[in-house]
Formats: C-alpha cells, sequence, structure tokens
C-alpha cells in the first residue's frame, strides 16, 4: 500500500482527477449533486490549509526548543518567541477572536508592530531609488522619466497650483502603463494557464519530492 | 436542468491544448526542440551558491508565500522548481542553505524538496532541519527576520522566489546593503519595478513561471511553454485585428462572452 | 572621483541618513500642517453622488479587504464613506471581510472606523435590522463562490455569534442577486467583478489605494466593470470636505507633499553627483 | 499638549519605535521586535486556522455530517511530515490544496483576466474625439503587442521581433517608474498611520 501511495502515478492520478472535476464544474452548471461535490471538495482544501497552520506552530516549537536546548546564542529570545506564540493562540482559540482580550492585543500591539515593520516598505523604496534612479543607460532613463513624472504628478501641494504633472501621469498610466498593465497582465494569466494545464497532466510536479525516484 | 457555460473559454482551452498536443507530439516522434531564450537569472544560480561555498557563509531563500489553492498557487509552483535546483546544487557543493517558509501550506513542499536534493546528492548527513524555518504568512515577520538573520549569520547570497507584495523592495535593499549577491523573481506585476531597481538578477512574471521547463529541460514543460507562445502570437493578433475591426465599427467584444 | 562627489554618493547610499531624514520631515509635516486648499477631483463627486441617491433601504455590501500593512492609504476613504452611508440612515449595511487577513479587518473596521465616528447606534441604526457585521469569508476564491451562491449558508454565524438567518435584514437577502450595490475596500478589485458584480450584474464602488490604481482599477473601470472609485488619501480628504467632517486624510495630505519633495531632491541630486562623477572621471583619463 | 495615560496606546508607541530602531541600528530592540512578531503571525495565523476548523469542520461534523471525517483526515495527514517515515501521507493534502489552486488558474485567468483585459482594448473610437484622444487609443494596443512579444522564450529577439520588443522594453520600463513613483503616494501612507499613533494619540499632540 506504501510504495502505491509513494509512487507518482497516485500523485499525478489524484491530481488530475480532482483537477477534472473542478474545470468541468466550471463549465456544467444546474446539476445539484455536483455543485455540493464541490463545495465539499472546496471545503477540503480551505480546511487543509487552516490544519497547516498547526503545522506552522510545530515547525516553530521544534525548531527553536531545539535552539533553546543546545542554549545557541540568543536562545532566551526564543523561549519569548514561543511563549508569545503560544499564549497569542490559547489565548485566541479559547476565548475565540471576537474577544476583547484578543482585540486588545491586536490592536495595541500586532497591528502597531507589524504596520510600523510593514511601511518600512516605504523607506527602503526610497534608500533604493536615490541608488536606481541614476540615468547610467537607456533603461534607466525610460525607469526615472516616468518615476519623475508620477513623483511630481502626485504631490497635492503642485495640484494646487497646476494640474499640468497630475495630467500627465493621468495620460501615462491611461495609456502607456495601461497597454503595459494589460500586456502584463495577459502574459501572466497565460503563464498560469500554461502552468496549471501541465500541473494537471502530471508533466510538471514541482510541488512535489518523488522519493520514489530518489531511491 | 444541466446547462454549459463560458464557451469562449473551453474554446480557448481546446485551441491551447491541441497546439500542445500537436507540439509534444512533434517532439516526440521528430526529436523537434525549440531554442529557449536563456534566462540570466537561472545562469545565476550556480554563481550565487558558488560564492556561499567561497566565502564559507550561508545562502539565504525565502519562498514567497502565495497560497496553493488560489490563484498564486501556479506562481509558487515556479518557485518550488527553481528551490529544488538550488537546494540541489547546495547539496552538491557543501554551501549552508537556510530556507525561510513564507505559507505554512509550503512546509511538507520545502522540507521534502530539499530531503530530495540531499539525498539525490547522497548529502542527507549534512541536511540541517533547523534551517529549513517557518517564517510566519505575513510580509513583516519575514521582512523583520531577514534584517536580523542578514547580519547574525553573515549571509552571501540572498535568494526571493515566488509571490511577493511591498516587501519584495524590503528582500531587495536589504539584501544588498548587507553585500550580499541577490536573486529575485516573482510574478506579481505590481513588484516588477522593485525587482528591477534592487535585485543583481531578477525572473519577471512568465520568465519565473518557464523557470521550471529551463531547469528540468523535460519536453512535456518546454513544449508546454513553446504552445503558450503560439497563443501569444494568436492573442496579438486578436488584438490588432480587433482593434482595427473596432475603429472602423465592427465590435468583436461578443465572441469573448459566449 | 572627487572627494566631495564621493561623500555625497556613500551618504545617498547610507540607510539610516535617507531614511532617518524621510521619517524626521513626515514628522515636521504631520506636526506643521500648512492647510492648503483641496480642489475636488470628479470621481469623488460622483461617488458622493451615488450615496447620496441610493434609494431608501437599499441593501449595500461593505467589503473590506485591507491588508494590515496597507491600511495607512485604504482607511482613510472608509472612514468617511462609512459617515456618510450611515449619516442616511435609512439603508441597509451589511460589513463583512475577505482576504489574507480577514479576521484582523473586522477589527479596525470598530478600531480604526467606529472608534473615530461613533457606532452605527448614534446615527438611530438598529443592529440586525439596519446593519450587521458578518465577520469574515475565510478561504479565498472557493467561498467567494460559494457567498454569491448561499450567502446565508456560507457566513452560517455573524460576527457577535447571531444565527444569520434569524437577523430581521436577512429576510430577503439569500443570493448577490439580493444587493443593490457593492462597495470594496481593498486590493485586487478583479476578485469582487469576477466572483460577484460581473456575473449578477451589480454597480461595484472599489476604494483603492493610488499604487493600485493604474493597474488593479483603471483598466476594469474602463472596460465598463468598475461604477465609480475613491483613491488613496486625496480621495479621502476630498470626500472629507463633501460630508463636511475634515479628519485624517486632510492632515496627511501634507505630509505627502513634503515627503515627496524630499525624495525628488534626494534623486536629482544623486544624478547630478553622477554626472559630476562622470565628468570627472573623463578628465582624470 | 497631554501626553495619554492608557497603558495600550503606550504600549502601541513602544512597538512603533521597537519597529522603527531599526533605521538606526539593528540592536537588542529590533531583536526584540521581529521575535514577538514572529510568535504573534504565527500565534494568529493559528486562530484564524482554529477558527476555520471548527466552523467549516468540527461543528458540522458534531451536528451529524459524518462525511467530515475526510477533510479531518485529509488534514491530519499534513502532521504526518514531522516523521520521517510517513512523509509521503503529506502529499495528500498538498494534493487538494494544488489541484484547487491550479484548476481556478487555468478557467478564472481566461475568463476574467485574458478576455477581460482584451475586451477592454477592443473599443470603437468615441465619437467627436480630438487627434490626441485617438493617438491614445492607437498607442494602448501597440504598446500591448510589443510588451507581449518581450515575454516569448522560444524565440532569440533578433531582428524585426528584437526591434519590436526593444519598444516593449523601454515602454516596460517606463510603466515600471510610473508604477514606482505611484507606488510612494500610498506607502507614504504606510508610515502615516504609525506616526500619527505616536503624535496625536500618544503624545497628544494638537494641530
Amino acid at each position: 500500500m506504501s510504495n502505491i501511495l509513494r509512487s507518482k502515478e497516485f500523485t499525478t492520478v489524484l491530481v488530475f482527477i480532482l483537477s477534472t472535476l473542478y474545470v468541468l464544474h466550471y463549465f456544467i452548471q444546474g446539476v445539484e449533486p455536483f455543485d455540493n461535490l464541490m463545495l465539499t471538495i472546496g471545503n477540503w482544501a480551505i480546511i487543509s490549509s487552516a490544519a497547516a497552520a498547526g503545522l506552522g506552530l510545530a515547525n516553530l516549537s521544534i525548531i527553536h526548543v531545539n535552539k533553546i536546548r543546545k542554549k545557541e546564542s540568543g536562545w532566551y529570545w526564543d523561549i519569548w518567541m514561543v511563549s508569545v506564540m503560544f499564549f497569542t493562540f490559547l489565548l485566541g482559540s479559547i476565548t475565540s477572536s471576537q474577544s476583547s482580550a484578543y482585540q486588545w492585543i491586536y490592536v495595541n500591539v500586532y497591528q502597531p508592530l507589524g504596520t510600523s515593520i510593514f511601511s518600512l516598505a516605504y523607506l527602503w523604496m526610497c534608500s533604493v531609488a536615490v541608488v536606481a534612479f541614476r540615468v547610467k543607460n537607456r533603461d534607466a532613463a525610460f525607469l526615472m522619466l516616468g518615476g519623475l513624472l508620477s513623483l511630481i504628478g502626485n504631490i497635492p501641494m503642485v495640484q494646487v497650483y497646476t494640474n499640468v504633472f497630475f495630467d500627465a501621469k493621468t495620460w501615462a498610466l491611461n495609456i502607456p502603463v495601461r497597454g503595459v498593465g494589460s500586456a502584463l497582465r495577459i502574459s501572466l494569466a497565460l503563464g498560469l494557464v500554461l502552468v496549471g494545464i501541465r500541473t494537471w497532466l502530471g508533466i510538471d510536479t514541482s510541488y512535489v519530492a518523488l522519493e520514489s525516484e530518489g531511491g | 436542468m444541466i446547462t454549459i457555460v463560458n464557451y469562449s473559454t473551453m474554446v480557448f482551452l481546446i485551441i491551447l491544448s491541441t497546439i500542445f498536443g500537436y507540439l509534444y507530439w512533434l517532439n516526440k516522434t521528430k526529436k523537434i526542440m525549440p531554442r529557449f531564450r536563456i534566462l540570466p537569472g537561472i545562469l545565476a544560480l550556480e554563481e550565487l551558491v558558488g560564492r556561499a561555498v567561497e566565502m564559507g557563509r550561508p545562502l539565504l531563500y525565502l519562498t514567497g508565500y502565495g497560497s496553493l489553492r488560489s490563484d498564486q498557487g501556479p506562481e509558487q509552483l515556479g518557485s518550488f522548481a527553481i528551490f529544488g535546483e538550488t537546494a540541489r546544487i547546495c547539496a552538491k557543493s557543501g554551501a549552508e542553505i537556510i530556507a525561510g517558509i513564507l505559507n505554512q501550506e509550503h512546509i511538507p513542499i520545502i522540507t521534502s524538496l530539499a530531503e530530495e536534493a540531499y539525498r539525490r546528492e547522497n548529502a542527507m548527513d549534512s541536511l540541517n532541519y533547523n534551517n529549513l524555518i517557518y517564517l510566519g504568512a505575513s510580509q513583516y515577520s519575514s521582512n523583520a527576520y531577514l534584517m536580523v538573520t542578514v547580519e547574525q549569520r553573515e549571509v552571501v547570497s540572498f535568494i526571493a522566489t515566488g509571490w511577493y507584495g511591498a516587501d519584495m523592495v524590503v528582500k531587495g535593499g536589504v539584501a544588498r546593503s548587507a553585500g550580499c549577491l541577490s536573486l529575485g523573481a516573482t510574478a506579481n506585476p505590481d513588484q516588477y519595478p522593485y525587482l528591477v531597481a534592487a535585485f543583481d538578477y531578477w525572473l519577471i512574471g512568465e520568465d519565473l513561471l518557464s523557470a521550471g521547463a529551463q531547469i528540468s529541460k523535460d519536453p512535456g514543460q518546454i513544449t508546454n511553454v513553446w504552445a503558450g507562445d503560439y497563443i501569444r502570437f494568436l492573442l496579438i493578433s486578436i488584438i490588432i485585428i480587433g482593434s482595427i475591426l473596432a475603429w472602423v465599427g465592427f465590435n468583436i467584444q461578443w465572441i469573448f462572452n459566449l | 572621483m572627487g572627494k566631495k562627489t564621493e561623500s555625497v554618493l556613500r551618504l545617498l547610499s547610507n540607510k539610516p541618513f535617507v531614511q532617518g531624514a524621510l521619517v524626521l520631515a513626515l514628522i515636521f509635516a504631520l506636526a506643521n500642517p500648512l492647510g492648503l486648499p483641496i480642489k475636488i477631483d470628479p470621481m469623488s463627486k460622483k461617488v458622493y453622488d451615488i450615496m447620496e441617491n441610493l434609494k431608501p433601504n437599499s441593501k449595500i455590501l461593505y467589503v473590506a479587504s485591507a491588508p494590515t500593512g496597507t491600511m495607512g492609504d485604504l482607511i482613510p476613504q472608509s472612514v468617511p464613506l462609512i459617515y456618510h452611508l450611515m449619516r442616511r440612515g435609512n439603508l441597509k449595511l451589511f460589513f463583512i471581510g475577505i482576504g489574507e487577513s480577514a479576521d484582523h479587518i473586522m477589527i479596525y473596521i470598530d478600531s480604526e472606523v467606529f472608534k473615530r465616528i461613533g457606532y452605527p447606534e448614534k446615527y438611530g441604526l438598529v443592529y440586525g435590522e439596519d446593519w450587521v457585521n458578518l465577520g469574515y469569508v475565510a478561504g479565498r476564491e472557493v467561498s467567494y463562490e460559494n457567498f454569491a451562491n448561499d450567502v446565508q449558508g456560507t457566513i452560517l454565524i455573524d460576527r457577535e455569534g447571531n444565527r444569520v438567518a434569524e437577523l430581521p435584514m436577512f429576510e430577503d437577502v439569500h443570493t448577490m442577486a439580493d444587493f443593490d450595490l457593492v462597495i470594496y475596500n481593498g486590493e485586487k478589485s478583479w476578485m469582487p467583478i469576477q466572483y460577484w458584480t460581473e456575473k449578477f450584474h451589480k454597480p461595484l464602488i472599489v476604494l483603492t489605494h493610488t499604487a493600485m490604481l493604474p493597474i488593479d482599477v483603471i483598466p476594469w473601470y474602463t472596460a465598463g466593470q468598475i461604477t465609480a472609485y475613491l483613491c488613496g488619501v486625496r480621495s479621502g480628504a476630498d470626500y472629507e470636505v463633501l460630508v463636511d467632517r475634515p479628519g485624517g486624510a486632510v492632515a496627511a495630505l501634507d505630509a505627502l507633499s513634503i515627503s515627496h519633495l524630499f525624495l525628488i531632491s534626494l534623486i536629482l541630486l544623486g544624478n547630478i553627483t553622477y554626472m559630476v562623477e562622470k565628468i570627472e572621471g573623463k578628465e582624470a583619463k | 499638549m497631554a501626553i495619554s495615560t492608557d497603558i495600550g496606546v503606550w504600549i502601541a508607541a513602544i512597538m512603533i519605535i521597537a519597529g522603527y530602531s531599526i533605521i538606526i541600528k539593528n540592536t537588542v530592540v529590533f531583536k526584540f521586535a521581529e521575535r514577538t512578531v514572529l510568535g504573534l503571525v504565527a500565534g494568529t495565523t493559528a486562530v484564524f486556522g482554529f477558527e476555520q476548523i471548527i466552523k467549516l469542520l468540527w461543528i458540522p461534523l458534531t451536528e451529524g455530517k459524518i462525511v467530515n471525517i475526510i477533510p479531518l483526515i485529509i488534514a491530519l495527514l499534513l502532521f504526518t511530515r514531522l516523521s520521517k517515515e510517513y512523509a509521503y501521507l503529506s502529499r495528500i493534502p498538498i494534493i487538494v490544496l494544488v489541484a484547487s489552486g491550479i484548476s481556478l488558474g487555468i478557467t478564472r485567468n481566461v475568463s476574467t483576466i485574458i478576455f477581460g483585459q482584451i475586451k477592454g482594448m477592443l473599443k470603437p473610437i468615441p465619437t467627436g474625439s480630438t487627434i490626441f484622444d485617438i493617438i491614445g487609443i492607437l498607442i494602448v494596443p501597440v504598446v500591448c503587442c510589443s510588451v507581449l512579444l518581450f515575454f516569448t522564450y522560444t524565440r532569440e529577439h533578433t531582428g524585426a521581433l528584437g526591434k519590436v520588443s526593444l519598444i516593449g522594453r523601454y515602454a516596460l520600463m517606463f510603466a515600471l517608474g510610473v508604477s514606482f513613483g505611484n507606488f510612494t503616494a500610498t506607502r507614504t501612507n504606510y508610515v502615516i498611520l504609525p506616526l500619527k499613533r505616536i503624535l496625536f494619540d500618544w503624545l497628544g499632540l494638537v494641530v
């Protein structure tokens, strides 16, 4: 039995069957039992994803308990991390995510910490722009031209006195950038369809390690 | 009452599958294989791992946090293909790889791919499971981990592939300011500007999705990407012809709404 | 390379300097607002008119999908807009959260919106009859489709723990067809189009942020799949003026101006130094 | 200027300052922020997952929906990854996830994105549009097709294809620049939100 489950054929056949059901359900409507079946299978995917969060807890616990046991550098920070993790998990699952205690942690600890670290993206963007927007070649020239146009166009102070930059930026966004944006999305969507088809047919199995071949 | 819907999509998929089937048959019987345009990002993998070996410092690899059951799922498959190849090169050359897993759904996949890479190079004993670490499915927890780890473990090569959001520029900027050689690959169009500006090597959109084909050199995958090029030419002709017809008054939008 | 150009280039790539100076510029701008006049964007006025002319007892589905990180540019428009909907007093408001951090989203409706403009009860709205907080729909694409086809079956329990089927305002709400307007506050606006408003032919108002406008909204707006949109802090300030309730968005506009001017000057300084460096390099040769 | 007396506002301010301390230097203060945010993210994600399992699996199961035994088993199979011997069983939940993702990719991407974007371009020239408008209408499909050509793989970009895809390359760079600048406006507000909490909520600044 375990050899069957390990084999590449089992994986590719199971993916093929499930994907075929999903794709058929996109084209066939009005079949009540088929709709219910796909609703159920869809919920299996949601439940699997939800359960994976438990695997995340396990991964972090195992790795950091190992570090704590071996007293690797900064092991006391790992004790703090693991306790914050389990305290948040137990509080949220016992008193529910709508409880005032859990919300207090979210509003006063999680959100401030998350938004401040996340907002470093703006500061890093500026650091990168100051270096990247240098006209070293024609590519960089076009990059900077577009960058400065939309930067100046977005300044509220400038818009009070003149709309020239704002209108130029809006034209750029509605015409050339829209053409490029549409091309990028069409190209990406086509790529996703191609990856989907070769994974559906079992040609691409990069999501699984086929130990059976590894011997 | 059974009803069939979305005919336009059905016709599109039939055309694509037919071209793909024909090219696959052409390859199988007449051994015709297209010449793949070389992606610099893929060639850089050897350089990135070589630098880690030379300097005796680790390579940090972040695998992206697209959810498998959303439309970001297929993007992650391209990321897993590149990760598998990178892990194999590290196993062969003895470089230390730290894999930051940014979505809990990927933990079984990344762990299995690392095991397979090290088993294939007979280096199972040098695989450090503590280096396959889950970093929380959020941009800020992975950013914070990166900023601390790059300095603490003196990382010299940095790779970030898969789905990313605004944190793409942080990852590139932090790696560059720490002196790392970096490769970034994402299919999220909003982040292309930061890929180009903040990383040394980069793979944009479909480059990431077709990376698996270039790495594996598997005929099935290459003919699949080959078929994509023909579909692209078909779409370009539809856009050109459709636009001209629309300008002279014939609206063909209905063909998409069947 | 001359001494001066080298030190300037090193300063411009010095992270603490560039990032620290930017934060100080923002703090200065927030603490000393210039109070410049605001020119209302026609699109903001279009959204205002749509809200003002909604028929009484219209059922509005307000979908919050703002990830924790991008709240900064997605909340400023939602505060005045939700205030306007509640001030109307005769609309049925259904709040729901979707997306990666969907569970946090419904907390910010309390902590960032109702805390600033008051709870619906202050405007005479009764929970379960005039407004409801449905919490979040987890599960991404699969559950968005289920929600459209069977609203009550997908939600089951609202955020206060009530059975949704027992709430009075759900008597004639079973599928997406029963809503009159969808307001979507977040990124990836193709999602409500694809799973809800295109299939059920419903008007869609999108509250997006400046960055997502060209790629995530304009293509669908020109294709007619988005009725109107508010974009970023600037539209938030417009809407605050339209509903005559100036607040966070107006204050943030000046900080936006000063930080942009500071960044542009750094970029230009970098380019000038780079040109001087190239000239010095040629002379040295 | 009255400093807040609310313990929650103080803790929020300390968290924001800890987060921004990395701007100056990577100190033990940021190490505290990093470890805390990692624990919080992992914990809250697990709460989010736990509540979904209760709502979608446990409650229906206890109310008699026996078929929910199957997703329960599938979900538990994920944890076989923690054992080396039975790790291959963790493949089954991964297959359930991947199958749902790729089929979305195959169907929705065609109808909404490929067709949706092309339909947006096949528009008649509106009556009364100026020369400037018409030029704009011509540019969109030309730029779109040249960028699409830029992403071809099985042909070298030489000759005519090279020239057209060069236009695509420059248009792509220009668009990336505009998008880069446009994101600046959004991301400035990422910083403004926490700074407002420090200046107005914590320090009680009045403007």
